[in-house]
Parts: structure tokens; C-alpha cells; sequence
């Protein structure tokens, strides 16, 4: 799991470090540290076959090069002419065959494991948009907390302005907190196009699929945090969608949970408040890098056609209660999501704002989170 | 190793069209029984029978994944 | 020998086009074929309620959690189950809805696709009364109650006690409040 | 067999026969199998270097973390228009091209049996690979989904995904008509006294492709017109809002796409049973049970399409289906390597550069296909799908299978087609440093997949820099190797030793009984086969 920062190429005996970089933490061989069973299973299963694979591997290239040396027209050798052996074809067919049943079957079991979802204590709904997961807790401790997860790596270092930080692609603003030692139940689903929910040190992957929830499981047996990747390919940021599963010990998570609650119920407060539009705007700023930055870029200008500009826009200069419901509602058959149900009141107004007074946009209005409670209505 | 035996108008058994198709699909096959099979076997006889046998190893496959999945 | 050739390539020529006519009425003939086909397998009747169980013993043994989840494709609804889960016996008839609202100003059309977790389930959730694959149009800031009246067939293997029913609203593109022309059944 | 013109040989100088147009329009017009087979030959090479130049840029972005050098839309363009062009602009015109050069020659016909169909099959390429090129400068670019178009994401596509479709469509229309017209050929052409279980093995294995691209091209153009039709006409084939589903697209995809993997590898097993045994002076081990074996590998690859989508959430018996039958149906395929193997064993071997590359294609192919039998398994799978493993596992089948063979085929018929020699020296560099570097782009992928990097990505963790440095110095290696091939191949068109009817002492069939270069037109008359010719 050991990540570095080694980001220098280096050149210089390149060829031979690649194969003594067995000492060097980054050159890793073999599947991430097992964090739970069944990924300690897939490993168990991978070694098996790889010591009966290399087993055959070296027999059959033992005879061939052994053929290659010593059967050589340059060392006089004559061909001879045989051309079958029904005996040696069916030993050659039958002995692999028994090697491949013997190796399906503790292959089957661990499928049988890995597919069995029943007596989950957490049910998570993990849902795939592009390009972020949100998380609804559905059932078990927990129940109703929901939130959206995006990357946190800064720009500026996918750009090279800035150096890259540890977890470089792999930081999420909000991790998915569950409890050690619980079955947890994740059930995958998507907005627009086909996700891949994948932690690798937990050994779970799941395609999420528009319109349809499709199930798994994990019982992660240590605390720590699990790192991994959206792993089907899902348009242009789909790089940029990490998952970050941290898992804590029971009590742990019950303060967790406790916290989320809290949170919640301050942000549905928010409505209710009224804001400067200082305090707007940076926060604005904020909401605008983690959800819009994507397509309308951090100046403004888009990335027209696909994605128009917003500096200058008439959506931006033009009414509140349009901007307000483009934003909330979203614009069908286009690639601009509905944040009504993503983001509280208290982001969206304050995403509105910032956006009708950054860049060019000088429209000096506010919009106080109290619209935005009752635009939704 | 004679022309006359491949132009025979034999025609083959049910059975000896089965033990052609399984001996493909096994993947081995002796060029000599190869010869005195081939004599009386025409080519859809063989296609019907491959798909048949395949149809029959799927079933086989399925049936056995019943039995293993749901104990 | 040519004339022979001639008259063979001629008939070849006309198996061919028969081969090609018959396969060009083969996919015209693939409409009613699948209708029937479905409607005597009963798969992919959508719009029509299960058939309730025969076996309506309900067992007393064991229970199942069924979950309700709700997800929104694009459309400014908002869309929740009116329970998070319930706990029934098999064979049991339960009664539970889903609410939903238009939060816009105009009237939007829906349609809703039912998904079950794990898939395995789906064979043994038996619907009587659901509010899937049928359109579905709101009013300006209407409010809806969707009852869904379901039991879980006795037969569905012992070690499954959880169950996710989860529907999935998409929006109908450019449909405005049209009736639904294949709906055949009333109060979804 | 008199025929004594030294011309036709693969290039487009010098035409000595009258009663053909001259320049351009001989090469548009012509209906000769040679001809056609060059311009197949010289069509697959420029693909070739189009979707290798999208690779290296690929992997010029892959060098370090962050973006450098590309935009991530730009980079799922290149990583589609590359698979795209490699499989049906590269590969499969490639083994089209040795099949119009050689089969008529191998078993005694005079051309192919429908000759004008032939220069339509050609002639329907180029505008389809000038579509796919093409769709990078539409508004919107390429499409960007991967060579495999899923959708929902491949309805999000611009036009350039239409022009995709429709590039497909073309693509696959030609591949039928080649078909049609390879087993056609094959089946009726054959010299009087050749009876199919003593047709060279190449003929065997392209008969049996030919088989299956008809079965499967139309299921490919299938799902690609509901894409279409998703995406124009308001269908929902593939949609869940209108009762679709879109896994019921990867399952037709797949159905295509696991018998495609055959259609390419089955001649290059074709080409390497030619290889072998001609450098082992010895003849091929097992050829009825080859031959048999090929059929039934063509047959099951039916029925493990889904083992390509393990983490659909498909039934878990589903699962173990798809795991058995791959593991049953790896057997006959592994089988062939002992074949090989067993041809060489007690043989009299010389190691000229086809000998070499059939050698790296046994060597690598094996590999490739060990790395299938891990993926077949499904615990394991999960694990490894859509990771760097899977692309590390496809490309050791897929340039190490198809392509190796492809350079071996090249070298052992370049005399045939030329009439001269290629330079020896320079063909084992290009074989050695072709193999050198393809194992130093590949191999590291593996790892890269275990540690769990997902493929299609054009940014990456920093746990991974390593060895995509030295995946993507191996893959400028195995890029700029190729320069030296096509020098080799230009050198040997324009001069050299002049090649004997048989250049090579091993070789058996009838293709070496007539003179080097071929003669525009060959067995006018059908050649008399004595029953002591060994073929195969």
C-alpha cells in the first residue's frame, strides 16, 4: 500500500532497475495488502496458479529449448520424420484438463463467498455519476446519511503547477466511513453512464449500472484507509473519480455517524440564515471547484460546444430564478446534472452567487439560501 | 493412404459420426482412424453433430453449475 | 457446357433470392413471433400485475428485510420510498408506497424501472400492484403517493433475508401529459 | 505454369502485360488475387503505423503522472481510434492479404473464385479507415469509449461515434465478402487430387475463420446499427428509461468479440504450422488432430462470451458457467503449443527470421495465454478486470499471436513475392529488437494491473510511475523497431540476391513449385499432385 513520491524519471539504467526493483517500494509485483477474506483468498488462489503455471511454463520451454540446442541443422542433427503419437496427444490433452478441474474448484468457492450478500449489518448505496460517487447509507447504523464524494486533488498538481501530494488522484473530500468488522453490503448504481465501484485491497468491483442496482460485499478485518478507482472507462474525467474507504472501529464510527447527523440537520437549518456575499463567494468558490470545475473550467470559459462558457453567459447575467433552476433542475439531454438533489441549499446559493459575480460576471445580486429552499418547492 | 478409400460411398453410423465429433472436440485424433472414418462421413452429418455436442456440453456445464450454486 | 452452367447459375441466382425473401419476411414475421412467444412464457408482461401466488401459505418460519431505495435519472422530481425497509414473512401481502413530487413548474412525465439486489430476488418478487414501466405525468408541484403491493414467494432460497427493491424515475423526453398507450391497468 | 513476368510482386513499378490498364487505375480495376493481396498487405501496414503512432501517444502521456502532453478526451480518442485501427485496419486485412497471395498459389487455383468481389472487399477499406481517421477532426472528436462503444457512454458520443458505426459497417461488409470468397475458393479450387485433410494448414485455418467471421460480423454490425438507431431514432435497445438494458450490449459485443479473438489468432496458428515445420525439416506433429482440434476451438468460442464481463453483477451461476466452460475450452488451444513443440523436437532446425518469429510468437503466445487462464478465473477476475493485467494479457495474444506471425509470414513469403532475398542481418535486429522491446512495453503491465491500475486512464497514482517508464520506453522501442521493417521489406522490392522457386529448404506445397517472383498469373492449368507431395 505504500505509496511515494518518487515522480523523476530516470533514465539511467532503467532496463536494469526493472528487474532488481524488487527491493524499491514502488515497484510492486503482486495485488495491494488484503484488507479483508476474500482478497486475501483472490491472492491465495493467484499464487496457486501462478506456481502451476510457471510449473508447466518451464517444462514446455525446457523441451523446446532443449529441441532449439540440440536439434539445430548446425550441429549436423537429421530430422526424423514422425508426424503423431495418439498416446502422447492424449496424455498432453488429459493431464492439463486434470489441472484445470483441480484448480476450478477452490476457484468456485471463493465465487460462491464472494457473490453471497445475505446477512449484511450496513447496507450502502454507492452511485455513480460522472465523475464523482455519491453514498447513501440505506440501512444499519447510519441510516439516511447521505453525501457525494469528490477528488480533491488540486488542479494544479494534475497540470504539473504544483508538486504532487501523497495520495496524489487517490483523495476524496468525504471518505466512505464504515465499521471494522461488519458485513457491509454495497449495492451500485448510476446516473448516466456505466461506473466500476473498485477497492482493491477489499477485493471488491462492481460495474454500476444506469437504472438498475446490482449488489456486493465487503468485511473489511482492519482499520485504515482503502484507496481505489472508478475501473470502467466512463468519459473524459473518468480518471478523476477516486474511492476512498475508510474503516474505524465500532465506536469510532458511532461518533461518525453522530457527526454526520449534526451536519445534516445544520445544513438543512441553513435555509433559514442569510449570508454576505463575501461569505458567499468563497465558499461559492469552493463548491464551484469541486462540482463545475470539470466542464466550465476554473475561468469560465468552458469547453464550448459540449460545455458552455458561464463568464458572460446570459444564464449567469440574466434572472436568478433561472439560474437558480438550471442549477437545481439540471438541463435535459445535456451533460448538466440536476445538483438539487447532490448539493444543500447553503451550496447551491452560494454556487449561484459566485458564479454571477466571478470572472467577468458582474451582477452584484445575492442569492440567500432561502431562495433555493423555495425554488425547490 | 489410398485415393479410393476417401471417394467411398459407405455411409457412416450415427455412431461413428459421434466418435468423429468427440474425438475433435477432445482434440485428438489419429490421422489413420481419421482416414477410415472419413470415408463414409459427409459434412452435415459432422456440422449437426458438432452442434449437438456442444449443445449437449453447455447443458452439462449448466446442469453441474445448478448443482454447485444452489446446494 | 455453358448452357448448363447458365442454367445452373440461374437457379442458384433464384434460391438466392428466395433464401433472401424469406428472410427479409422473417424479420417482419419477428414482431408477432416474440408477442406470442412472450405471452405464452410469460416473460416480459411489464405492464401486467403478477400472478398472486398459488402456494399463499405464508411461512411463519423465517423473515426477510425487504429495502426500498429510490433514484432519480435526470428528472426535477423528488422521489422517496415512505419507509426505508419493512420485515415480512414470505408469502405475506404487503402494502407500501413510494412519494413522489414535481418540484417544477410544468408538468413532467416519468417512467419508472424496478431493479432488485441481489438479481436473484427478482424471480421471486412477486407484484401485484406497482407503478413501473408505465408513464407517469405530475402536474406543477403535484404531489403523488405510489402504492406498491408485493409478497415474496416462499420458494426463494433460505439464505437470502435481504432484498433491495429499487426504482430508477427517467424522465420521457418530450413526452408532455400523454396517456401511456399501453397502459393497461388502472391506479399505478 | 509458364508464365515467366517478374512482376505483381508488391509494388507498383514496371507492368509487362498489355491487356492491363496501366498506374493508378491497373491497382483500382484489378481483379488479380496478388495484386489485391499486395494492396491488402500495404493497406494493413499503413493502418499499422496510424495505430501505432496513436499507441506511442498514448504512452507518451502515460510517462509521468499528470497531463502533459493531451487532454483526457483527446486520450480515450486515441486509446478507441487504436483498437479500432489495430483490429480491423491492421490485423484482419493483414491475414486477408497473405490469404489472397497464398491460398489460390497453395492449392493450385489460378485466382480467387469470385475475383471481382475480391477488389470490392479491397476497395471497401480504405474509405472505412479514412472515416475512422477522419472522426478525430470532427467537431466533438472520435468516439471516445474504448474499442469496445458501451454505451450509455457511446450514445454521449458525437458524430465521430457515427462515423465509427458506420466505419464498422464497412469494415464488416468487407471482411464478409473476403470470407465469402476465401471459403468459396478454398472449397471448390482445390487441385484435382488435393482433398481437404491434405489442404496446408493455412487454407484449413482461414476456412475455418472464414466460417466464423460470417457468423459474427453480422452480430457486431447488429449491435453497433442499435447503437445507432439508440442514438438517432429514439430506440432504447440499450437504455434502461425505455425498458433496454445496456449489459444487453455488452452481451452481443461480446458474442462477437470472444470469436474474434479467434478470427485473428486461428491464421497466425495457420502461418506458424507452416513455419515451423519448414525450419525443422521435419513435417508438422498431429495435422488431423490440428486440424480437428482448430474446428472445435472455433465451434466452443461461442459459448464463453461473457467471461469478458465478470463485474456486470451477472448471476453467479452465470459466473461459474462462463469460468468452467473457459478453463475447458483453454485445453485445445494449449494443446496446439505441444503441437509445435513436438514438430521442432528431434528436427533439423536453422533459425532464419520467420523461424524467429514463429519461436517469439510460441514463446509469447504461451505467456499470453497463461494470463488468459488466470483471467478466466472468476474470484480472480474481479479483481483483475479493466486493469492494466487485461491489457497486458490481450497484447502478449495479440501483437505477440497476430502480429509476430504476421512478421513471420512476411519474412518466410517476401522471396516468393519479390523474387529476391531480404536481408537476413537486418530481419533477426528487427526480430530481436522487436521482442526485446515488446516484452520491456508489455511485461511491466502485469504488474502494473496486479497493483491495481485501471486501464484507460490517461493519468495515474504515483505508485505506478515506475513501470510506466518502462512501459513506455519499451513501447518507443517496439514502435521505432518497425521503421527497420519496413526498410527491410522496401530493400528486398528493390534489389537483392534473387531468390530460388523454393528459397527455403524445408518448405512444402505448392506455392514453391512455381518461380520466385510469382508470375502474374499462376496455374492456369491445374497442377498435377503426385500422392508423395506432403502438404501441411
Amino acid at each position: 500500500m505504500a505509496t511515494h513520491n518518487k515522480t523523476k524519471s530516470r533514465l539511467a539504467g532503467l532496463a536494469l532497475l526493472a528487474w532488481s526493483g524488487m527491493a524499491l517500494a514502488a515497484w510492486e509485483l503482486n495485488f495491494q495488502a488484503p484488507a479483508t477474506k476474500a482478497a486475501q483468498t483472490v491472492i491465495d488462489l493467484h499464487d496457486l496458479m501462478m506456481i502451476i503455471i510457471v510449473i508447466i511454463f518451464i517444462g514446455v520451454f525446457a523441451v523446446m529449448f532443449y529441441s532449439v540446442f540440440a536439434h539445430r541443422k548446425s550441429r549436423g542433427h537429421q530430422a526424423a520424420q514422425f508426424h503423431d503419437n495418439t498416446l502422447v496427444e492424449i496424455a498432453w490433452t488429459v493431464i492439463p484438463l486434470l489441472i484445470l478441474i483441480g484448480m476450478a474448484w477452490p476457484a468456485t468457492k471463493a465465487v460462491l463467498n464472494m457473490r453471497d450478500t445475505a446477512q449484511a449489518d450496513i447496507t450502502i448505496k454507492a452511485t455513480g455519476y460522472q465523475w464523482k460517487w455519491g453514498y447513501d447509507y440505506l440501512k444499519g447504523e447510519g441510516e439516511g446519511i447521505r453525501f457525494m464524494s469528490l477528488m480533491s486533488t488540486p488542479p494544479e498538481q494534475i497540470r504539473g503547477a504544483a508538486a504532487k501530494g501523497g495520495n496524489y488522484l487517490l483523495e476524496v473530500d468525504q471518505h466512505l466511513v464504515v465499521p471494522v468488522g461488519k458485513k457491509i453490503r454495497v449495492l451500485t448504481t448510476a446516473t448516466d453512464v456505466i461506473h466500476s465501484w473498485w477497492v482493491p485491497a477489499l477485493a471488491v468491483k462492481q460495474d454500476a449500472i444506469p437504472g438498475y442496482v446490482r449488489d456486493t460485499w465487503f468485511k473489511a478485518e482492519k482499520e485504515g484507509i482503502y484507496r481505489g478507482q472508478c475501473a470502467e472507462l466512463c468519459g473524459k474525467d473518468h480518471a478523476f473519480m477516486p474511492i476512498v474507504v475508510e474503516v474505524v472501529s465500532a465506536e469510532k464510527y458511532s461518533q461518525w455517524v453522530g457527526a454526520q447527523k449534526q451536519q445534516m440537520a445544520a445544513t438543512a437549518d441553513e435555509g433559514a440564515k442569510t449570508y454576505s456575499l463575501a461569505e458567499l463567494m468563497s465558499r461559492g468558490e469552493k463548491v464551484y471547484a469541486a462540482n463545475c470545475v470539470a466542464c466550465h473550467q476554473a475561468n469560465g470559459k468552458g469547453l464550448p460546444p459540449a460545455f458552455p462558457a458561464l463568464d458572460g453567459s446570459k444564464i449567469a447575467k440574466g434572472s436568478k430564478a433561472a439560474h437558480i433552476d438550471i442549477v437545481l433542475n439540471g438541463k435535459l439531454n445535456t451533460a448538466m446534472a440536476a445538483y438539487g438533489g447532490q448539493l444543500g441549499d447553503g451550496d447551491i446559493a452560494a454556487v449561484v452567487t459566485y458564479e454571477r459575480n466571478a470572472w467577468g460576471n458582474k451582477a452584484g445580486d445575492v442569492v440567500q439560501p432561502a431562495e433555493i429552499r423555495a425554488a425547490r418547492k | 493412404m489410398n485415393m479410393g478409400a476417401m471417394m467411398g460411398e459407405r455411409r457412416a453410423g450415427p455412431l461413428q459420426v459421434m466418435r468423429t465429433v468427440l474425438s475433435a472436440l477432445f482434440g485428438v485424433r489419429h490421422r489413420r482412424m481419421h482416414e477410415e472414418d472419413a470415408a463414409g462421413l459427409r459434412p452435415g452429418q459432422v456440422i449437426i453433430a458438432g452442434i449437438i455436442v456442444v449443445a449437449v456440453f453447455v447443458l452439462a456445464i449448466v446442469a453441474f453449475v445448478q448443482f454447485v450454486a444452489i446446494k | 457446357m455453358n448452357a448448363n452452367r447458365n442454367a445452373d447459375n440461374r437457379r442458384v441466382l433464384f434460391r438466392l433470392l428466395a433464401v433472401a425473401g424469406l428472410m427479409f419476411g422473417f424479420g417482419y414475421a419477428m414482431v408477432p413471433m416474440y408477442q406470442k412467444f412472450c405471452e405464452i412464457t410469460g416473460i416480459n408482461n411489464l405492464l401486467n400485475p403478477d400472478d398472486a401466488l398459488r402456494n399463499t401459505q405464508v411461512d411463519t418460519s423465517r423473515k426477510v428485510t425487504v429495502e426500498f431505495d429510490a433514484n432519480l435519472h435526470g428528472l426535477p422530481w423528488s422521489f422517496k420510498p415512505g419507509q426505508t425497509s419493512v420485515s415480512v414473512h414470505p408469502g405475506e401481502l404487503v402494502h407500501v408506497v413510494y412519494r413522489v413530487s414535481n418540484t417544477r413548474n410544468h408538468p413532467v412525465t416519468g417512467q419508472a424501472i424496478p431493479s432488485y439486489g441481489p438479481q436473484l430476488a427478482a424471480a421471486h418478487f412477486k407484484k401485484l400492484e406497482c407503478f413501473c414501466f408505465a408513464r407517469q405525468t405530475l402536474g406543477p408541484g403535484e404531489s403523488r403517493e405510489m402504492p406498491v403491493v408485493f409478497s415474496i414467494d416462499p420458494a426463494l432460497p433460505k439464505e437470502v433475508n435481504t432484498i433491495t427493491l429499487s426504482y430508477t424515475f427517467f424522465e420521457v423526453a418530450g413526452a408532455v401529459a400523454e396517456p401511456a398507450p399501453q397502459q393497461r391497468r388502472p391506479g399505478a | 505454369m509458364e508464365a515467366t513476368h517478374a512482376h505483381g510482386a508488391g509494388h507498383a513499378h514496371g507492368d509487362g502485360h498489355s491487356h492491363h490498364p496501366k498506374g493508378v487505375m491497373r491497382w483500382i480495376t484489378t481483379t488479380n488475387h496478388k495484386d489485391i493481396g499486395t494492396m491488402y498487405l500495404w493497406f494493413s501496414f499503413a493502418m499499422f503505423m496510424v495505430g501505432g503512432a496513436m499507441a506511442l501517444i498514448i504512452r507518451a502521456e502515460l510517462f509521468q503522472p499528470g497531463l502533459q502532453y493531451v487532454e483526457p478526451e483527446f486520450f480515450n480518442q486515441m486509446i478507441t481510434l487504436h483498437g479500432l485501427i489495430m483490429v480491423f485496419g491492421a490485423i484482419m486485412p493483414a491475414f486477408v492479404g497473405f490469404a489472397n497471395w497464398m491460398i489460390p498459389m497453395m492449392i493450385g487455383a489460378p485466382d480467387m473464385a469470385f475475383a471481382r468481389m475480391n477488389n470490392w472487399s479491397f476497395w471497401l477499406l480504405p474509405p472505412a479507415g479514412i472515416l475512422l481517421t477522419a472522426s478525430m477532426f470532427v467537431p466533438g472528436g472520435a468516439a471516445g469509449t474504448g474499442w469496445t462503444l458501451y454505451p450509455p457512454l457511446s450514445i454521449q458520443m458525437g458524430i465521430g461515434m457515427d462515423m465509427a458505426i458506420f466505419a464498422v459497417h464497412i469494415l464488416g461488409m468487407s471482411s464478409i465478402m473476403g470470407s465469402i470468397n476465401i471459403v468459396t475458393t478454398i472449397l471448390n479450387l482445390r487441385a484435382p487430387g488435393m482433398p481437404l485433410m491434405r489442404m496446408p494448414m493455412f487454407c484449413w485455418t482461414w476456412l475455418i475463420t472464414g466460417f466464423l467471421l460470417i457468423a459474427v460480423m453480422p452480430v457486431l454490425a447488429g449491435a453497433v446499427t442499435m447503437i445507432l438507431t439508440d442514438r438517432h431514432f429514439g430506440t432504447s435497445f440499450f437504455s434502461a428509461a425505455g425498458g433496454g438494458d445496456p449489459v444487453l450490449f455488452q452481451h452481443i459485443f461480446w458474442f462477437f468479440g470472444h470469436p474474434e479473438v479467434y478470427i485473428i489468432a486461428l491464421p497466425a496458428f495457420g502461418v506458424v504450422s507452416h513455419v515451423i515445420p519448414a525450419f525443422a525439416r521435419k513435417p508438422i506433429f498431429g495435422y488431423t488432430s490440428m486440424v480437428y482440434a482448430i474446428a472445435s476451438i472455433a465451434l466452443i468460442s461461442f459459448i464463453v462470451w461473457a467471461h469478458h464481463m465478470y463485474v456486470v453483477g451477472m448471476p453467479v451461476a452465470g459466473q461459474l458457467y462462463f469460468m468452467y466452460a473457459t478453463i475447458l475450452i483453454a485445453v485445445p488451444t494449449g494443446v496446439k503449443v505441444f503441437n509445435w513443440v513436438a514438430t521442432m523436437w528431434r528436427g533439423s532446425m536453422t533459425f532464419e527470421t520467420p523461424m524467429l518469429f514463429a519461436l517469439g510468437f510460441l514463446f509469447l503466445f504461451t505467456i499470453g495465454g497463461f494470463t488468459g487462464l488466470v483471467l478466466s478465473n472468476t474470484a480472480i477476475d474481479v479483481q483483475l478486470q479493466d486493469t492494466y493485467y487485461v491489457v497486458a494479457h490481450f497484447h502478449y495474444v495479440m501483437v505477440a499471436g497476430a502480429l509476430f506471425s504476421a512478421f513471420a509470414a512476411v519474412y518466410y513469403w517476401l522471396p516468393k513475392w519479390t523474387g529476391h532475398m531480404y536481408d537476413e542481418t537486418l530481419g533477426q535486429w528487427h526480430f530481436w529488437l522487436s521482442i526485446i522491446s515488446f516484452n520491456i512495453a508489455f511485461f511491466p503491465q502485469h504488474f502494473l494491473g496486479l497493483a491495481g491500475m485501471p486501464r484507460r486512464i490517461p493519468d495515474y497514482a504515483l505508485q505506478f510511475v515506475d513501470f510506466n517508464q518502462v512501459s513506455t520506453i519499451g513501447a518507443f522501442g517496439f514502435g521505432l523497431s518497425q521503421l527497420l521493417f519496413l526498410y527491410v521489406v522496401l530493400k528486398a522490392i528493390r534489389g537483392g540476391v534473387k531468390a530460388a522457386a523454393k528459397p527455403w529448404e524445408g518448405a512444402t506445397g505448392l506455392e514453391w513449385t512455381v518461380p520466385s517472383p510469382a508470375p502474374y498469373h499462376t496455374f492456369e492449368e491445374p497442377p498435377v499432385l503426385t500422392e508423395a507431395k506432403g502438404h501441411a
